[in-house]
């Protein structure tokens, strides 16, 4: 199959068609929601039922051959953040707030791309790595705290230079040092962070998954296999129809946050993700791993990253990396990055 | 039935701004307080229930001293980056010592 | 089986069942509800389940033999709400916002209505045409909006009539001139129930699972099978306990909507029914798809006719309307109906 | 901190007046307000929560001219059709820019 | 548009207390009021959402003498034994007929 | 297997870890937790299950054998409510209202402990008699009524002793009497409470379910088997996620409820238990119904009891009774008691 019929294979799937509808009910303004208590019950029933998958599988293939990809992923990780940083700071013209923020939610992963991921892998048949889901949930918070931390520097050094101007200037006027003061003293501390990070709903129910799946087995996993395996594609369809009219919503948008943001939120995935498939191919990942870790550089995060980035850097505007994640990566990751990795997976396989 | 007067402060704002303000009562010492997930409409247009667009209302009935630099802070240190009102109205209360 | 014993073993089935015991529990006044957030998302999945079941059955069938059971339900559902008008307001002594909004809830569909009688026919061992589901979606909006128009035409009667006395007597009260005018400007206009009934949750979930469920098919539809078809019968069981428990709620006002709006709940589905099933036996539907294509008929709108009525017809009283449809004619349908319309299909198709 | 003086509306009425209202709002230029699903018992027995007979809350920081004109219009088109009730609170606020 | 002053009382508790205070009003023969659940933070503790944990906020919209004796009664039956608060404001109506 | 042995297995179960998560999360103060409309609904749902499942066994079973274990059942209740009482009234030094409060809920069951047992029994390959759902749903409102009874009879006595003192007193205050007055007034009547417990919604839905089970028979029972059977392991292990929230936010407070407290959380199920196993293995129960039994007894209450003991007793504090059964007992009950009792039920069967 070819990249183009690939795509319009995936494009029929239930998952995107339904991702589609939700756009479509938001655009002619249907009161079309699923109701909030499902929509946030459905990412925790999603990451636990990754976890314990991944679990599982480490059970059986052991934790030896995760240590370099593990790495290799942070190392990019991070890598890419510094890099969008500079892409958005200095061809974006960003302000350094906004250019952190978004730097940090390309940086960071998507766990509900992730799940998209795995069952997309699974309509073509094709398995992929359990180590994953542990890259996944550590990869989470490492950006945010990268990102937050140089946004501290960042703001501590401004702060310094405009205390030393208004020393040099007579007319010192204490409010606006004040308030310089209270900008600092906002941005979270970079411990803060992490804790708030790794204590987050996301990383404990996917952490403690894949340490149940690991501890329970196969054997273990038996009785609830049916909820946490059986019901997983049917799942996704539902929490996709509310992420598609959140997508929706965000269109309007999309004017507002520039043709650069626009481009941005396209090019980058494609090359994070054509990178991560190549490197991890180069690593010996399978090819459904491969497509899964291309998945998780290429994907932005929108649930966590609002949820980190509004408290530890409220001076960037949500509505640009909300909207760029959500509204634009995500349905590209999902209609069209997905079929390019696996794609050129398969081709790097074969060679 | 005696009542005290005091003063109830509300504080309707998006949620990821809880936090925030929650903080800032207890760096003020208040405890008390009431919080429910509401939906509006305003300015910043950040309305709606649903992930990441909630907004959240505060109530904190409280004195005036601590409500002048409460309502001080927030003002100062968040209107300019949330979506965020703040209003108050006089109140009266039985057991005034509840309520710092 | 007569139809007494059809009757009796639809009686034991769990979803008529947990139905009573949701009109049970609202009697002895227990505290037993299931939350709203699963009764609001239960209707969106029992439609998409119902849609994706009809798209599918489409692909295999095709449109051709379609139209013409589409153009007679579109007719009949018109007949019978003008029918119903002129029984209300003659016989019944209703208003004229009270006939209309009456007639036009018995003139719409029941959803909830349409999946019972599904898994009625499950139960039976019979299949039904995949079309009538397209059929319920087209047919939601149509008695509505007809019955909004014509009440809107004789609102603007009316008004013009009480203004040329107004203005032929001398005492002109301007005040009750101005009530007139606002009394029209509050009934929404024929455009906008239009565009309200068609962006509505119920339409949009509907019309797109049946596009979904034409273009993924039968294999694409495998994977979410299990979410959407498998627990179709578990998930009606559940809705039924809130149905129930609202119904429940709701007897106590029987007595107030009179007793002739008692006899019009239970004979009008009876007749409309029956017109239904006979009509689509003459048109060539299975057993099955003519008990659909009565139901259709013979049920009352009790969920999307309230929230299209209160905005487009305020001036009618809900507890008629919710009463009658939700509290009377759905347990009827759903107990006493469906096995009335299965052994007359069944007799026409032996004839 | 100086705060000024202005008005809050609040309007209780079952949820499928909801949209009526927020019209009449919108008719006035009014864009700012706050709603959230309540229960309540009242003469027309509308409560409780569930499909179609949830109550909600709507509450309005506006100025005296809106007050009045949207107090009136609702009280002259709703009240008789609609489970409806509405209180007005005096309320200070500090932008008073941002309430119309 | 003529406004009628009238009262606003707001009780603040444990949701298993919900019961005994709708208990208090129709022994007062007040039957119209509001309620929705909060969360919230006070000297008990009993705060947030959940199981059992729950708080409710009740809202009564009453004439002076209901509210005295309302007052009265739930101050000297219920605020030892549960999380509770109560506070109240002054409010306008329009049809003060409809408020007991 | 040895006790050792199947506590360590159990301990590796996902219902088991998922509750540990739940107390993990809660105690690194994330903010995972369960949305409200599902952690309402579950306990509903697993009433269901257990009532259907209960009411489908006694169809085939009868209720003939069922008479003596119920009785039993009954009379061990009351007798270990009062023994309860006096041990924390004269042993514990507890008041009058806390000692009622806390002997009836460790003399009434837990829907919730019972889920878990059936789940474990399952895992252990063992069935047990249908009939001990109908023995749950009996038991569940007799200790509280009897303690709000003993309560109600203890306040008056006392009122009126006090009433004696003041008479004879000169300074006859007035205001304590009235006090004391509203004091009883406080305390529900008996027939009161009574009728709250048993249209209480666990008992409605489960009394429903088993009548509606025993209706249907297994053939019935077929279209809803999924959901309500299959599921069934994968629910409690959702919902005992957020058991273990709500159990981990209460440590803090077992420092507060005392040493005496916690021994009692201990040492009373674990001698309920004991006596019931043995009680029910010679009234001739099955290794699993026996264990089943001593479940009931070993159980408390911790959702139902709140409820009805805070308007019935609202001079207990709360944080007795709800962390003493919650924090200690449950946990307890599910990790230690279940393998125990299980090893104590095969030992007598075999004797
Ligand atoms: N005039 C108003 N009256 C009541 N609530 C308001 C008003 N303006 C804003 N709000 C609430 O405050 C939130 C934030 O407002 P804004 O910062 O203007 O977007 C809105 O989403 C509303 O919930
Ligand atoms: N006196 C009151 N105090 C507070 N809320 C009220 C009062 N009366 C009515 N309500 C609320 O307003 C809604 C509609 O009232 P009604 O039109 O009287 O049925 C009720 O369902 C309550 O939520
Ligand atoms: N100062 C306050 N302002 C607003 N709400 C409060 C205040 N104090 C207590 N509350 C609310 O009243 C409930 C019971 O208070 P308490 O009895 O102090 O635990 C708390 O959970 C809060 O929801
Ligand atoms: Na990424
Ligand atoms: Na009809
Ligand atoms: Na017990």
């Amino acid at each position: 199959m070819g990249i183009i019929e690939l795509i319009q294979s995936n494009l029929l799937t239930p998952v995107v068609l339904f991702f589609i509808l939700g756009i479509v009910a938001a655009r002619i303004k249907s009161d079309l929601k699923i109701p909030e208590a499902i929509s946030e019950f459905l990412p925790i029933y999603l990451l636990a039922a990754i976890g314990l998958h991944g679990g599982m599988e480490m059970r059986t293939t052991g934790f030896a051959n995760m240590l370099i990809p593990l790495l290799a992923a942070i190392a990019l990780s991070l890598l890419m953040t510094l890099n969008h940083y500079q892409i958005l700071r200095r061809l974006g013209k960003f302000n350094i707030f906004d250019s952190y923020a978004l730097a940090s939610t390309y940086g960071a992963v998507g766990a509900v791309t992730f799940s998209v991921g795995l069952s997309f892998l699974k309509n073509q048949g094709v398995t992929s790595e359990g180590f994953l889901t542990a890259i996944l949930a550590v990869l989470e918070p490492i950006s945010f705290v990268l990102a937050i931390f140089l946004t501290n520097m960042a703001v501590s050094k401004m702060v310094q230079k405009k205390r030393q101007t208004l020393q040099k200037d007579p007319q010192n006027d204490l409010s606006t040092y004040a308030e310089l003061e209270s900008g600092t003293s906002h941005n979270k501390s970079f411990y803060h962070v992490l804790r708030e990070s790794i204590t987050g709903k996301a990383i404990v129910i996917l952490l403690g998954s894949i340490i149940i799946g690991y501890l329970v087995g196969k054997e273990g996993f038996l009785p609830i296999k049916l909820l946490f395996e059986d019901l997983f594609a049917g799942a996704i369809v539902i929490f996709l129809i509310e992420m598609g009219i959140i997508a929706g919503r965000r269109l309007d948008d999309i004017k507002n946050v520039g043709p650069f943001l626009v481009g941005f939120s396209i090019v980058i995935p494609t090359v994070n993700g054509i990178i991560g498939v190549a490197v991890s191919t180069f690593l010996g990942l399978s090819v459904g791993g491969a497509v899964m870790f291309g998945l998780l550089l290429a994907s932005a995060s929108f649930i966590a990253a609002p949820a980190v980035l509004r408290t530890a850097i409220p001076q960037a505007k949500p509505s640009l990396y909300i909207t760029s994640a959500l509204g634009i990566t995500f349905p590209y990751n999902i209609i069209v990055m997905l079929p390019i990795m696996f794609t050129i997976s398969s081709y790097l396989h074969n060679l | 039935m005696k009542f005290y007067e005091t003063n109830l402060l509300t504080i309707t704002c998006e949620a990821l701004a809880q936090k925030t303000v929650l903080d800032i009562l207890s760096k003020h010492h208040v405890s008390g307080y009431t919080f429910y997930e509401v939906e509006g409409n305003g300015s910043k247009n950040l309305h709606g229930k649903g992930i990441n667009t909630k907004n959240v209302k505060i109530e904190i009935v409280l004195n005036r001293d601590n409500l002048e630099s409460i309502a001080e802070e927030i003002t100062r240190t968040m209107f300019s980056d949330f979506a965020i009102i703040l209003y108050v109205v006089d109140a009266k209360v039985i057991r005034s010592e509840k309520f710092a």
